[in-house]
């Protein structure tokens, strides 16, 4: 027997049982996403729960549909809550972010360089983070909570009481204090990089150039045609390519799995020689 | 029903516990009073008793590292109809949320905050700082603003120090269960990888 | 010394004149208690009785038609000392900032200040101004305030005048660089809240 390690309060045992308020089906359905929405408070509660429901595959889940439930949920209530809605942004820009990472496994060197393990480790040092201070905000608010119905006197006492009959004494403050102010006021925060965000520099239309200028030759491996570039233009030459076949201009083969692609011009009136083409000559490792 | 005179050093930290509206330390009181802490230390003993719960509309409480007096809650239902104004006393879950942070992790910055919480506490943030309830403290090395908690929280909360606070480990999952969690984790970190 | 339990209307009562600040008439003690005007009455002169003067360092007066709890004029000499110390002789880090840019850049408008901390200023502002540390100086072209620093601010700085102010190339994160300082504290404000 698996023990859960819970989210929220309640539910437990063997496999689909829910957890806590988020009553997920088997499978996450549409349906118990829209009703969770209610009650979600942070990405890394829905991420935590996701784990733990292991059967979820991000990869199988329609982030569209998702966002649809949202839209409905929201028309239900009538009303836009900012901090909801801007949470909401947030959890459905990361689950994208996982799940485009998800599906370019291995291919992103950068990104996911850590070890399995590491990761594992670093997600949920990260998850039970957010678990601790979540756990510890309902205890403040029980603290609150007992602290119902105790007011304080907030009336000012009376002004000749108040009268400043004692005056600081002078030079007692340090002018240094002033100019360390203005030094830390001259700082500015480092440069955030915006590097992940990848602003596209390179077009399509480039890239569809320079790869009718390699076809001249007949063909070519897609490693000669990215080489040095970064993952953006690779990620834009992988279009332009799907466009060269969509014309009929080119053809591809791989002959395993990460292995080499061959790319070669395909005559647009035999797309036939696609197929028997073998593993074209002349490329370049 | 009886009501002695008070020695006149209790009625003193009385009448100053009466007016000040924040707590005040037993420091601030033997100051003010120009006596030393020992005999304030005693005359607050002796008002504690008199003000012990249940025993008369107002209450003395340790709170936020000093003394003050405070209604009893029995008078909630009047004093709201009589200031018409509800005692703020609700925190939405994302304020409980960044207010637990600060009140454990600072000083913090709002970066740290969003961090941990994994969304955006800025909105959150600025209510707090609007209620009193957190406060900046200096600026981190890279020039961000760093937060903590107030004395006001700790007198809203019911706490005398922050030191009141429990071990956020005690919230933590057993070792089992994060081992099982850990274990989860590269299962499905292998399955991506697969 | 006995302290017995006062009856429940009698502790409502006492709760209600201990928060309100002002004089609260017998029909407003009523309505808010939710009782009848003789009931208060009949409190009210049970706690007259328990705030008799010389009792406790607080007393219950009948002023201006209605009743209200004042501190017990004997304990005046500490209240005085305890309410008109010295502020804190400490300057928090935003009254600090505040503070430095108004004596550097004087005179500067408010939302300048704003733009340079990248939050607001009001608070800090409003404190250094009621401790005599800045002052008004006239209108901007665009009718904002504008603040100086006061005689009292090099009093209090030990400083003959403003021309003694350190100069900040100590502290600055970048002294090479050929700037205007508020041209460069503009900018650094404006990169720190974006």
């Amino acid at each position: 027997m698996r023990r859960h390690g819970e989210a929220r309060s309640g539910g437990d045992g063997e496999a689909g049982a829910p957890v806590g308020s988020a009553r997920y089906g088997a499978r996450m359905s549409l349906a118990a996403l829209e009703l969770d929405l209610d009650v979600f408070s942070g990405p890394f509660d829905l991420l935590l729960t996701l784990v733990l429901r292991e059967e979820v595959d991000l990869l199988e889940l329609a982030l569209a549909d998702v966002v649809l439930a949202y839209l409905d949920h929201l028309e239900q209530r009538g009303e836009l809550d900012l901090e909801t809605a801007t949470e909401f942004i947030v959890l459905i820009a990361a689950l994208l972010e996982l799940k485009s990472r998800l599906m370019l496994s291995g291919e992103d060197e950068q990104l996911l360089d850590i070890e399995p393990e590491q990761a594992a480790a670093e997600l949920l040092a990260r998850m039970l983070d957010a678990r601790r201070y979540r756990a510890a905000a309902t205890h403040l608010g029980e603290l609150l909570a007992a602290e119902h119905g105790v007011r304080f006197r907030e009336a000012p006492p009376p002004l000749e009481l108040r009268r400043t009959i004692i005056a600081p004494a002078d030079g007692s403050h340090s002018p240094e204090l002033l100019g360390a102010a203005i030094g830390r006021l001259l700082s500015t925060p480092p440069a955030i990089s915006v590097l992940h965000i990848a602003v596209p520099r390179i077009s399509v239309a480039e890239r569809l150039e320079h790869l009718r200028t390699l076809l001249r030759r007949g063909s070519f491996s897609f490693e000669e045609a990215v080489r040095g570039a970064d993952r953006m233009t690779v990620a834009v030459t992988l279009f332009a390519l799907l466009e060269l076949y969509k014309t009929g201009e080119a053809g591809w083969e791989q002959q395993e799995s990460f292995g080499e692609i061959a790319v070669r011009a395909r005559s647009r009136e035999a797309p036939s020689s696609l197929a028997l083409a073998g593993r074209a000559g002349g490329l370049a490792g | 029903m009886s009501a002695e005179q008070l020695p006149s050093l209790a009625r003193t930290v009385e009448a100053l516990l009466f007016l000040a509206g924040d707590p005040l330390s037993v420091a601030e009181l033997a100051e003010a009073a120009e006596v030393g802490e020992g005999a304030v230390a005693a005359a607050l003993a002796l008002l504690a008793e008199q003000y012990a719960p249940g025993r008369r509309g107002i209450q003395l409480r340790e709170l936020g590292g000093g003394w003050t007096l405070a209604s009893d809650p029995a008078s909630e239902r009047a004093a709201r109809r009589l200031l018409s104004r509800p005692r703020a006393s609700t925190l939405t879950p994302a304020q409980a949320e960044t207010l637990a942070i600060v009140a454990y992790l600072q000083p913090i910055s709002r970066p740290e905050i969003t961090r941990i919480r994994g969304v955006s506490a800025d909105s959150a943030t600025g209510t707090l700082l609007e209620r009193g309830l957190i406060e900046e403290a200096g600026s981190s090395q890279f020039g961000a603003v760093l937060y903590r908690s107030t004395t006001q929280f700790l007198k809203l909360f019911g706490l005398r120090s922050l030191e009141e606070l429990p071990d956020v480990a005690r919230w933590d999952p057993s070792p089992e269960e994060q081992a099982d969690l850990r274990e989860r984790l590269l299962r499905a970190g292998e399955q991506r990888a697969s």
